[in-house]
Parts: structure tokens; C-alpha cells; sequence
């Protein structure tokens, strides 16, 4: 089908420690927040794909769950995967079927349960976060692979130990400001610096958090997508690519291919360029992640991340207000919901419903969600209709 | 027997499995497609450049420099009693990279980006079981 | 795109227990083989959608793996899972992306390594097959259900332990045929029954067996599928549907409400009925599984299933020749390979091509690939041109 | 509390934890739906005729029939050395199903779909931590 895909409901829950509740209550309670916003009912529903990282949760094969739960049954569900970036990968695969006219309306629901498991189960899973077969041998951690992108990143460029912190700082100061993020308190330089080594030189405080969580988004075809609750959000431009699994294999170590690939396919799509985007929602699964992210989506030239950040430039008032939500850093990283979240994030934008968080004049929005350190990128433009 | 490799092993089964015989016997090896001759480094059973099924093992040197690196606190199973450690990624002179520690002849605070490292192939005999891998050790200190 | 979607290209390890290759080796050795079946080359896919259930690996995101180790970075790839019919639905992602018109050639890729988890991990994974807060905790097993299915089916409809221990015979007479199955030997009513008690009324022969292997399938649009090496086989008719996580919930246990759902949807696509079907490829996780497979595929009515086996009726020269390669029993059940497995040997079918084991005037199949214990069921009907 | 709930306990947050406390104190107690009066067993925190997300607690009596069983042999982790044991899944009275261990009040060999069974809770005092469930008994021997 030739007719656009819209984004008409958003539900999301509050990122955190999520103690009591299951990972099947958390999609409930976001995808009852999206069927309200959408003025839909579970009836109109024609599939879920389900956004989530299954070593995560003793339940397994979530989506059937989820569906029971939902009372969703006999309707079509899967999960997809791929890494901390199975959130949009569900939003693509949505997108796919209603393009394809095999549905037109799907709810997309990413979740993720954390912290239900034991300390030595996730330092278990954390050993195993690299390609097994070379690297995790020989201890490799995720902090670890961002932290060798950094200290490239900074001899190659120059980039500062203080340019990190300030995109911690960003983070922090508007997860202050979104009722819905785990870290609700800015934090300041001193504190940042003081915090435990991870991987050098990384900090606790470059690093984002596990968490439990669920977000939701229903999309629908074009025609359908009219006339409900609110008016529609459009996935205008949809970009998807890889890089290697390895560190071995990897051409550069201080960009993202996948992510340079994944933007030039949206922002083709979409018929816009960089300077065309208002607001965005990137990957900031630690500082440097997100300093990769404004060069490789063009908001700055290469090597300038550091000073993008440091200028102030991805504040809003700046040229290009990035994670005005938090970010992963502040609001929390549910794997599989993080995805879905930044879309919730870019869509209350161009709605202007994302109060003092609201940038001015949002009209272009994009996300930028990376799976694992950069095996995955899946970039989105949306926009709205004058 | 792959499983020697690496102090946590995840991938005992692998059509390479024969590179940790050699890294147990001193040698450090890669893979060369029999069809176009392309050598990769870590060792891979279907040929990078074409996909070809066949290949033979042969010896690479294993002088290499520091693209970059970092020291490890917060480790995963299997290394929590022995963080902090140090891992150095190395650009081989004959292509390839290889992840590993950095060994003990290089002090950390020496570490810098460019400099000459040698993969150096470890035979671990404080263990009950075979154990091997390879560190990454200044190149004068290599056969020390 | 309103043109059809057709296999171009079939690649298939053998299965069983392979103790010489990590899961990307497995996955090169099916890829490999479908490149060559297509005549196509890798600079001509698209994208690589990954079936595959995560927790059985201890390498993480394997989409990321298979596509450096195939050489395919920087397209798109991740992964889908729905339990056992995780590469059903990998296929049904590739097709619905080229029916949306986003990609044109589409390598899927089903792989499992299973037999590289201790005893104890495979234990654990098996307390968590079922819904884990209200099931697991009883020590509910896979086998279980089914042998709850398959107890229920007997007392409604008079099925006997014989027709059960007829499908374990029929499967491995086939296995006997296909140089890919694991088990190559017939079986006789006496050895089956004298096998060990899993869940009564199972024994042993009554189940699949864990597996390695991969299995690819390529896709293309309708006018890049001519032309190729091998006419195309058309994926005509897709069906998609769930059932409830749990038997707590579950309106009937005498059959599978998402394959009965996904069956009418698939025969409608394809506009023809089961009387039509030459030749099924369906998941046999179980003996019962194949009988209630009979009922709700419509290749028998609704309580005749036992008598259909019974009959002969599911071998070559029967009404509805089903699992002639073996099935999942006598193949092999490596979990996300399975689905893409029975979509190859279709083809082979449909092409001709299945020597031995060949149906005379195979010209439309089908193939069933359930999820855990009926939660996801695919149905896909496979034509060809005259 | 609801990690007190079965033999081994994958799901240890839940909306519906109290439920284990009732049964703790002897009650089998399903949800009720605030805004439509649904009842569902087991206990749901989201009602499953309207989505609604808030419920009470309200007992149920546990009585039902046989629908299936199966004695399973091969058991996972945690069960290893209670196997052989027998499941039963019952269709109760008012809604629902319970799956359960068959109790000792039942002879396997008296089993038979359609028989009327108890849903009984126990409280198992053999353990050092709280643990709780219940087991599905012959009507007459309920309450022994
Ligand atoms: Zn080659
Ligand atoms: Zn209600």
C-alpha cells in the first residue's frame, strides 16, 4: 500500500524498579495508557508484535503471555529481537505489515523486567555481551566496548573526560523534569567524576541503568489512522542497518556504521536532512554513545560531538534538543521498551504535549536506537501534518 | 577442544577448534581460504572474502599496535577476582585484530594508542585444565 | 506491492548433534547452499531476518553474529521468535517486508545449537516452558501438556496409545529416507512402546528430540523471483494466529484454536482448501501434536485424527501425505531452524526435487509450524506455476 | 510474598501477590474486577472480560472437576527428586482452572476425567522458608 503509516496511541509506564508488578502487568498497563490516548479498543487490534531481550525474563516466549494477558487471543504475535534496539526493531516490523496491507492496526509493545534477576545471573549475562567465541573470554563488558570507543574517540578527535560529563549532566537535569524517569535529581560534575570506575574512563555515572518498564505505540494505516482521538504521527522516514558483531571485525571504532547507514536510508525517505530535525531521542546507553550519535546522524560534522554537547547545542534552545526526556541515562534502559519510549517521546512533541519539556516549534522528530554496541541501528523520522 | 581457550569458554564447538592446539603448542594461527587465499585473523571456518567452505591453517606474526583500550573494574562471572584487568584491542600488521589483556611486560601507565604490541600465546598451568590464550606484550618482552 | 512472493533458494544442514560448528557456522553451511540454489549472490540480499530462540544460545543478539559472519553488515537483520515456530515467523517478517516493498530479496535464516547446554541448564530452561507463575511452579513440562492434550483427545475421541505410536512410525520410516534427518532408522510398535515414560501417556517415542542445525530460504519479489536458477515456488497463502499462553485459559485442549485460525486464513489467501493440499510438512513436537494437526488443518475431521494415521492415510499414496522428510520426530527439532526446515522441504516437493520421498503431483503444500503448546501457530500454503 | 507461592518461583513481583498470603492463611481467593464484577482464577491485576486495572480479592470454593492429568517422570529443575508426581488440571465451579499436584487423597488409580475434585491450599511447614500452594483432593478428604 502506497498511504502513509500514523502513530495513533501512546501508553507508557514509569521506568524503575518495577517490584510489583510482572512483566505481562507492566505491557498492560502501557498499552491500556495507548488504547485510551488512541480512543481505540482491544477489538480493533489486527496483531501485537512485542519488543523485548527474552534472556532477561524467567518467562519465556513472551509475546504469548503478553497476548493472553491482554486478551488479544486469536490475533497474530511475535517478538523481534535485536539487542537493546528490539523496541524499534518491533516499530519496523509493525510498520512492514500495514505497509504490506496485511494489517492496519498494530499495537507494538516493548517490555522489559530487569531486575527480577539475581545479581549473579546478570553478571552472568554480562559476560556473555560481546561475540563469545573471542572476546568475552578475555572478560570484555559492554561499559568496556563504549569505553574503548571513547578513548578512540578522544585520541583521535581530541573529545574531553569533561564533554562526557556534560552529556551525563544534559540527561540528568531533563530526567529531572519527566514524571516518568527512573533518576528524577540532576547531578552535578563533581558528583559525576566521583562516582566508581567501570571501564576506564568510564565512570558509573556514563553508564545507564537497568530497569523494568513497558511502552507502547498503535500504528495504523493512513486512512484508518484519521479521525481518532488525536491526530496522527507519521513514521515518514524508517531507516534500519548493521554492523559487525566484533570489535575485531569493525571498520571504525568511533562512529557507528550502522547508525550512519540507518540515517541516510530515514532521512531519504522522509526527504529531509539533519538541519530539518527539531527534536530527537538517541541512544545514550552511556555518554559517548550519545556523542557518536550527533555526529553519525549529521547534527554536527564528525569529531565535533564533544563540542556539540559542550556548547550547549542539544539543549533546547540549541540547535538540536536531544533526549529532552532523559535519555536511556536518565530515564531508565528497559531493554526492549527503550525503543518504544523514545517514539512515545518524539510523538508528545510533535503533538506539543510534552509540557515543560516541550521544544519549540517541533514539527520533525527522530529516534536513533542501537542495539548492543552498534550491531543494530534503526532510525525513524516522524512527522505531523501541518 | 576449544574449550581451553580463554580463562570463561562460551563456544567449545567451532570448525576452528584445532587454533588452540596450536596457541597450546606456542603458535599463533589464522585461517586461509583454499579458494582465494584471503587469511583472516581470528581464524574463521568460511572465508570472509568469499564464503568458501575450505581452509588451512597458517602461522601469522602477531605484531600488531594499540587502537585503543581499557581497564576493567566492574568484571562479569569468571573475572570477578581478578579486576581490575586491563584489555588492549591491536591492529595486526598482517590484518585482522585481535582483543586481548595486556600482559605483564607492558605497565599501564606506558599504554598509549599506536604503540607496538606482540600477541603473545599463553599456556595457563596454574589451572587443572589445559588453559590457553594470549596476551599482549611489549615486543622485546615478547619471548621473555 | 501487489505482486506474489516466491522462494528463490533452499539451504539445509544436516540436523542431529553437531559438536563441530558454533551456530554462525551452522547458519554459513544453510546459507551457502541457498546462495547456490538461487544462483544469487550475497551483494544481492537485502536484508537477513534470524529465526531463532535466544535462551538456548550463550551468544547473545545472534542476528549481529550471523551477519558479520555471512559477510552482510551493513543490511538490515534481526531476529524473530515464537518458541518452536520462530522461523515461521522469520519468514513471515521477510515476506511481509517485501510485500511492503522495503526490501526485494530476502535471506531467511532459522539456526539453533542446542546441544551445547549442560544437563542442568537444559533443565532449568525446560521448569520454564510453560506460563512461569501459575504453571512452573507445579513442574509442568513440555511433554506434559501435550501428554495433557493428547489424554483429553483420547477421552473425548477414542484415540488410541496405537495411533499415537502409528505417527512415531510413519516419521521415522521417512527419517529413514532424508539424508538430513538425525535419526535414520525405522521403528517398530514394540521399541516405541518399550521406551522410557516421559509424561503418560508418553514414552520416549512419543517426543522430538533436541537438535543443531540451520536451515535458509531466500526470498523475492514476483519479477526479480523469475529467472533465477531454479523456478520459484510462491508463498500463496500466509496464516498467522495465537492461542493462550496458558491451559488455564485455553477454550480447547483438543486442539490448537491458532492453527485452526491460521489454517482458514492461509486457505483463503491462497483460495483453495485442504483437499487441495498434496503434501504437509506439520509439527509433530509429539505424536498427538501431528493428530491434532490432521483435525485442525481440515486434512480430517474434528475427533478422526487417530483414524487417519491409522488409515495410512498421511504417507505417500494417503489422502494428505504429511512429514514425508520425517518430521520434527525423526528430523529433529533444532527450534528456530524447524519452521525454515519444513518450508525447504516443501519446495523440494513442489519442485520435484524430494527423489525418494517425492509425492507424485505435488503442486500445492503446506506447511504447520506451531509455537510452544499451540500459543503461535504459522501456516503457510506453497504453490507453483503449472 | 508471592515467592512464597510453589515448589520453585519464577515470578516474584506481581500485582497479585497477596494471594499468596490468603493462602497462607487458608483461603483460595480470585480477583474480581472493580468496574465490570469479572471474576477470574487465578487472580488477575488487569480484568480479562474489560482491561480494567483495579480488583479485590474474593474467595472462591475451589470445587471443580477433573479436565486432564498426566503423571510426569521426566522433571525439570527442582523436581528432580520428587518425580514421579501426577498433574491435574480442573475446570472450577465458578470459572477458570487450577493445575496442581494430584494430593495424597486420590489414588492415581481412581483417576478419571470429570471426577470432582477440591482445590486445597497448603501451607508446607517442612521447609525453612514459607512455602505455599495447593493440590487438587478428593471432595470428602478436603478438609482433613
Ligand atoms: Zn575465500
Ligand atoms: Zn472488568
Amino acid at each position: 500500500m502506497s498511504g502513509r503509516v500514523g502513530i495513533v496511541g501512546i501508553g507508557h509506564t514509569p521506568f524503575g524498579r518495577r517490584s510489583d508488578a510482572t512483566v505481562q502487568e507492566l505491557a498492560a498497563e502501557a498499552f491500556r495508557a495507548a488504547l485510551a490516548d488512541s480512543g481505540l479498543d482491544r477489538g480493533h487490534m489486527d496483531a501485537v508484535v512485542v519488543g523485548s531481550v527474552p534472556e532477561y525474563h524467567k518467562q519465556r516466549s513472551l509475546p504469548g503471555v503478553v497476548q493472553e494477558y491482554l486478551g488479544l487471543t486469536p490475533k497474530p504475535t511475535w517478538l523481534t529481537e535485536a539487542a537493546c534496539a528490539s523496541g524499534s526493531a518491533a516499530i519496523r516490523t509493525a510498520w512492514m505489515s500495514i505497509k504490506a496491507g496485511v494489517h492496519d492496526v498494530v499495537a507494538v509493545i516493548g517490555c522489559q523486567k530487569m531486575t527480577e534477576l539475581e545479581t549473579a545471573e546478570i553478571l552472568a549475562l554480562m559476560g556473555r555481551v560481546g561475540e563469545v567465541q573471542w572476546e568475552s573470554s578475555f572478560g570484555s563488558t559492554f561499559p568496556g566496548y563504549y569505553a574503548m570507543f571513547a578513548r578512540r574517540h578522544m585520541h583521535e578527535y581530541g573529545t574531553t573526560r569533561e564533554q562526557l560529563t556534560a552529556v551525563a549532566i544534559k540527561n540528568h537535569f531533563y530526567g529531572a523534569r519527566n514524571p516518568l524517569a527512573m533518576f528524577r535529581k540532576e547531578i552535578t560534575a563533581e558528583k559525576a567524576n566521583a562516582s566508581e570506575d567501570v571501564a576506564t574512563p568510564f565512570h558509573v555515572f556514563d553508564c545507564c541503568a537497568n530497569a523494568d518498564g513497558a511502552a507502547c505505540v498503535i500504528l495504523a494505516a493512513e486512512p484508518r489512522a484519521r479521525g481518532l482521538r488525536k491526530p496522527p504521527v507519521w513514521l515518514s522516514g524508517m531507516g534500519c542497518a548493521s554492523d559487525t558483531m566484533s570489535v575485531l571485525r569493525r571498520p571504525s571504532l568511533t562512529g557507528l556504521g550502522s547508525a550512519q547507514a540507518a540515517a541516510a536510508q530515514a532521512y531519504a525517505m522522509a526527504g529531509v536532512d539533519a538541519k530539518r530535525v527539531r527534536v530527537a531521542d538517541v541512544h545514550d546507553c552511556f555518554t559517548i554513545a550519545e556523542v557518536l550519535a550527533y555526529e553519525d546522524l549529521g547534527f554536527c560534522a564528525k569529531g565535533e560531538g564533544g563540542a556539540f554537547i559542550a556548547e550547549n547545542r542539544s539543549y533546547i534552545g540549541g540547535s538540536t534538543p536531544v533526549n529532552v526526556d532523559g535519555g536511556l541515562k536518565a530515564k531508565g534502559h528497559p531493554i526492549g521498551a527503550t525503543g518504544v519510549s523514545m517514539t512515545t517521546e518524539i510523538v508528545k512533541q510533535l503533538r506539543g504535549d510534552a509540557g515543560e519539556r516541550q521544544v519549540p516549534d517541533a514539527d520533525v522528530g527522530l529516534t536513533h536506537n542501537v542495539g548492543g554496541i552498534g550491531q543494530y541501528c534503526f532510525v525513524q523520522v516522524l512527522t505531523r501534518d501541518e | 577442544m576449544f574449550k581451553w581457550f580463554g580463562r570463561v569458554n562460551h563456544a567449545p564447538h567451532t570448525k576452528v577448534a584445532e587454533f588452540a592446539q596450536h596457541l597450546r603448542e606456542g603458535r599463533l594461527m589464522a585461517s586461509r581460504c583454499e579458494a582465494c587465499g584471503h587469511v583472516s585473523f581470528p581464524p574463521r571456518a568460511d572465508c570472509e572474502a568469499c564464503l568458501h567452505g575450505a581452509f588451512t591453517f597458517v602461522p601469522v606474526s602477531g605484531r600488531g599496535t594499540l587502537h585503543t583500550w581499557t581497564r576493567i573494574t566492574a568484571a562479569p562471572r569468571g573475572f570477578e577476582d581478578v579486576a581490575p584487568y586491563t584489555l588492549g584491542l591491536v591492529d595486526l600488521e598482517e590484518g585482522g585484530r585481535a582483543l586481548a589483556w595486556i600482559g605483564a611486560s607492558v605497565p599501564e601507565s606506558s599504554l598509549a594508542i599506536g604503540m607496538p604490541l606482540q600477541v603473545t600465546p599463553r599456556l595457563h598451568e596454574d589451572v587443572e585444565d589445559i588453559r590457553v590464550d594470549y596476551t599482549l606484550e611489549s615486543p622485546k618482552g615478547a619471548t621473555a
